[in-house]
């Protein structure tokens, strides 16, 4: 379930490349599980309910349709404006751990059958945090949505904005915010998955500005840090603070969706707001391992276009 | 696209470092002399002059370098002029307006009616207060969500008569608390900067002092974006940045320099549109002056941006966001 | 302008009061028999059934004579279907929404999306508990503010996809609280009733228990107004009006026959457009049955107004509202 | 000051048939004050400060410009749709000792110059309370404003819905909400200043949609009264609870206004939003005790349009 989405590798070391058949301990409840077992429960923890961290890879591999993903800007990669101490070691290293170019990736893909704009955010590279590629691929895929008169999913996992890019990290909260925006006043439906963690940046941005925003089990989602918090009011933060269901009794979010479920909700809410069908999905479009193909034009045209 | 930054003036942040130490001393001597001076009045009294002296003197030389530390420094002196003041100053007939509507009125967070050169304009702007009492009154200048809802409301009245925006900006964040982020601080942020990408009136932004990560962008999205010399803006405190990064807050000098936070980095990276210059030494040395330096500066931006239908205005706020940014392709 | 309506049958009222009296007394019987029993078994159960079935069939007369108490009693039964019912059993694939992105999610309103006969709507309806549990978790059906405000958002995201919005209304009141109080009730409210006079989406509202003062009116301002024929629409509820006017909220059921609260004579005020027969007895006798009337009710009414185009949508919500009063001219 | 606008009277009593000269206890703080001196202060305690009530007249008099003011609909009175038991007689009463029609009074006037449409609650009649006629007032008063793009201001000071007209006096919420929504929709400004008493159905309505809410100091304003709020958390409120203060604390009002400045406070706000200027105010437009003019037009017209 988790493997059919195969990209070009930045690096050498894929996640991935774990044998299958080990046991894993669950970082949450300390329960050994078989790795396979964990893998076909979708990373949640058949021991604990912990919803395990995504890769982005990963994430939209278990959400689209097989073979229905096509990747637009996976080129797209972090420079050093500021030339910030350390930076572009620190990109390396995540590229050689996560074989992508930054923390996003963006595309067109299916969820049952309904075409969507989609994006998901790497928490493994650099804390998900969002510099200029991150906010730029985001960018591109809300305008895309919108020339394709397509919904949009983003899920997000991310620290918040990427301090070695300074205000460019900052004006990215502006810049993803004013393509979402232009979403909303083409009445185009967007859907925002807040994935563990959320925090920062991409909470002031796009992450808080769905349409819909949903959530997963225990995903830790908030603004300032706990830290920080502490600091300030001088006291202990109960266990639950910043935590999905925190935010949804504080009426901040719709629902809470086991992962499991998540992919029939979007299906269900992509067909309420109008998502156009998709054609039958191609027999793998993109070639395993062989080279991305980010070309713009769709490989099936909507039966129903977006209201 | 964005265009990166040269290599920062080491060498300067280096003799920064020296002269302050150097101040330091000069200070110290000026301490122990004044702790004397009841024996020995006359003598004293000059050599402190002298010392002093040469204190300002070394101050100057060290405002001339600037470095990023120092640029934070002034942005946060004590009495570098506040935001409120600049609005109560450039607004005639100023009128303020209280409350979110919803839960509360944020005594961080002015917003109110006024004319700035006989045109009716809304304005928003933390409030920093001149003393710890002011201070703990205003939550030293950290909006809560409902802060920034008040102003989000006050821009909507301004959308609905036409009437443009001005924005002064000095915050050090969106306060950090538990009640905030109960609140909603994020949402808050999320829609004043969605919503403010898309205002259909002018929207100008002066920062004035500290422009505090997206505390401050929550109401500096706009068509003119400008920046006092020695204000600074910035994604994370310096001290923050310090704390990640080496685990050190200490190290706060490091991370401003390598944050890039000054108005002429900032300029430089294509945040802001233009740098207001202060009056020599700072602008808590001669508020009057800097405020009429903002106020020259906002004027003709002011009537060229009334002047533009409402949808060049939004396609330029668009296209202006959109370009900012830096990235490469690989292959 | 709204006619005036014909004196009441103040004969009707006193039936009642005799008829529930001696519904009283059958009861006593039956309880006294009831404790009896274990001592005198076979007998009691015959006697019991015969008490039961006079108990029932002068329920059933009483409920022909429908005073305005009894339309009371009826909307408030417990085991009345509960609006959140309706919006589950009427629209397909509901998918509920939670939280006003401010404050709270109020567990005493609910909002939704889903399909109406094949067209996607979105709902809304306050929450109403089976027992005391769950009453005391949704607050036996009265909203605080970000219910109400919950309850917006859902009906600007209907508004923005164009979508027609559902509302079905059972509640007391808008929650008396101080905490209420604080966060705006009277804002909130009045802002939902000042968006819904113009949203640019049909609104269709069912009352389908009690239609509680402005606490209802927060969600039923609509193009279409139905009301289920034992629903109560009332501008306070009848016990605050009998304390008001004679002190003493016992006199609550003269109190509900002057308020002129039952469907029949809302109808009549034209403040509701069509009233839906509920099944012989009252809708708590058969929930599936009261269900499929408000759907057959609402078809009709949802493919007519989904037809117009919007201004004229609102031109005639206007008119109609515009239209409601009494009054006459004085020389 | 209080005097210029005299009315036809619907009663024989007038509060203005006081003689002058009398002494006055003020009900808040016991003082003895010159009734001259009273109504030189606006009613104002010279004592204590405590904003005494006004009635719809006096409001109007101490607020507009003099001889500015146009009534109109001044002959509309309320019927007795339900035919509500006492609900005639009550209404004898009222027109008699407050010698109005009903509970509100609408027309244009000036403000130091600026035009505009206006209306005020008298809580001396029948609480303020809203039926049929108050919802038609405001109503047409703020039709008026959209018609001659005027800016409205409304003083309320009411207990809320007029019970004896039942669903009628509800839906006078509706009506009153849809007409000055169509102001807001026509960028037109509504001024609201809630007087002591604002609450249940007025603050539920209109008196809540202002773009400026105002507030006299000490008035209590609020949804619910304060017995059934007690009854339902069986705890006694604090003394300041619904008070203009307690409001501007919590966010619903943009100002606590001294009755002295507030005739300033409007003035400036209606330059600010652009309110045409009248023509020189008309001398003596209507005789002191003559018949009303409830002409619907206009006097002279405005030199500058509302934005
Ligand atoms: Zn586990
Ligand atoms: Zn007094």
């Amino acid at each position: 379930m988790l493997n059919w989405l195969r990209r070009p590798k930045h690096g050498r070391i894929s996640r991935r490349d774990i044998p299958a058949g080990l046991w894993v301990k669950c970082s949450r409840c300390g329960a050994a599980v078989y790795h396979r077992d964990l893998e076909r429960a979708l990373k949640v923890c058949p021991k604990c309910g912990w919803h395990h961290r995504l890769g982005a890879e990963e994430r939209l591999s278990i959400t689209l349709d097989e073979h229905s993903f096509e990747e637009m800007d996976a080129n797209l990669a972090s420079g050093d404006p500021l030339r910030f101490d350390g930076y572009r070691e620190k990109l390396s290293e995540a590229r050689a751990n996560t074989g992508n170019a930054d923390a996003a990736i963006v595309g067109v893909g299916g969820i049952e059958g309904y075409r969507t704009a989609v994006g998901a955010l790497d928490f493994a590279f650099m804390g998900g945090s969002m510099g200029s590629v991150v906010g730029e691929k985001i960018t591109r895929v809300a305008e895309r949505a919108l020339q394709d008169r397509l919904p949009l999913v983003i899920f997000s996992a991310s620290g918040g904005a990427r301090m070695q890019e300074g205000a460019l990290s900052l004006m990215q909260l502006a810049k993803t915010s004013a393509a979402v925006g232009r979403l909303h006043e083409a009445h185009l439906p967007y859907l925002s998955v807040m994935c563990d963690p959320t925090t920062g940046g991409v909470t002031a941005s796009f992450a808080f500005q769905g349409d819909v925003i949903i959530a997963e089990p225990g995903a830790l989602i908030g603004f300032a840090g706990r830290r920080v918090i502490e600091q300030t009011i001088r006291r202990k933060l109960p266990e639950r603070f910043q935590t999905a269901e925190f935010c949804l009794e504080h009426g901040l979010i719709d629902m809470v969706v086991p992962r499991p479920e998540l992919r029939g909700v979007l299906a269900r809410l992509l067909r309420f707001f109008g998502a156009p069908r998709a054609v039958a999905p191609e027999p793998a479009a993109a070639a395993p391992d062989g080279e991305a193909q980010p070309a713009p034009g769709e490989p099936g045209g909507p039966e129903v276009a977006c209201p | 696209m964005t265009r990166a930054l040269p290599e920062r003036d080491r060498a300067a942040e280096a003799r920064a470092a020296e002269m302050e130490a150097r101040l330091a001393g000069i200070q110290r001597e000026i301490d122990a002399l004044r702790r004397r001076s009841e024996k020995d009045k006359p003598d004293a009294v000059e050599q402190i002059r002298v010392l002093e002296a040469r204190g300002e003197e070394l101050r100057e030389s060290m405002l001339s370098i600037r470095t990023a530390w120092q640029a934070v420094a002034l942005a946060r002196h004590p009495q570098r002029p506040k935001a409120q003041e600049f609005v109560r100053a450039l607004l005639d007939e100023f009128t303020e307006l209280h409350g979110d509507r919803l839960f509360r009125d944020d005594p961080a967070m002015l917003a109110g009616l006024g004319w700035f050169e006989g045109q009716p304009a809304v304005a928003v702007a933390p409030c920093k207060g001149r003393d710890t009492r002011e201070n703990i009154a205003c939550n030293f200048g950290m909006p809560y969500p409902e802060g920034y809802r008040k102003a989000l409301r006050a821009m909507r009245l301004a959308e609905k008569f036409g009437y443009p925006v001005l924005s002064i900006v000095d915050t050090p964040a969106a306060f950090p608390g538990d009640a905030a982020e109960e609140r909603g601080q994020a949402e808050a942020i999320a829609r004043n900067i969605g919503e403010m990408t898309r205002l259909r009136v002018p929207v100008l932004v002066v920062i004035t002092g500290e422009g505090g990560s997206g505390g401050a962008l929550a109401i500096a999205v706009g068509d003119a974006v400008l920046m006092l010399e020695h204000a600074v803006y910035t994604v994370i405190p310096p001290e923050g940045c310090a704390a990640i990064l080496w685990h050190d807050a200490g190290r706060a000098r490091e991370a401003a320099s390598a944050l890039r936070l000054t108005a002429q980095e900032i300029a430089a990276l294509g945040v802001v549109d233009e740098i207001i210059p202060e009056p020599s030494g700072g602008a808590h040395l001669d508020s009057q002056a800097a405020i009429a330096a903002v106020r020259e500066a906002l004027r003709p931006r002011m009537t060229a941006l009334s002047n533009l239908p409402v949808e060049e205005l939004l396609r330029r706020r668009y296209a202006k966001y959109r370009a900012i940014g830096y990235h490469e392709e690989q292959s």
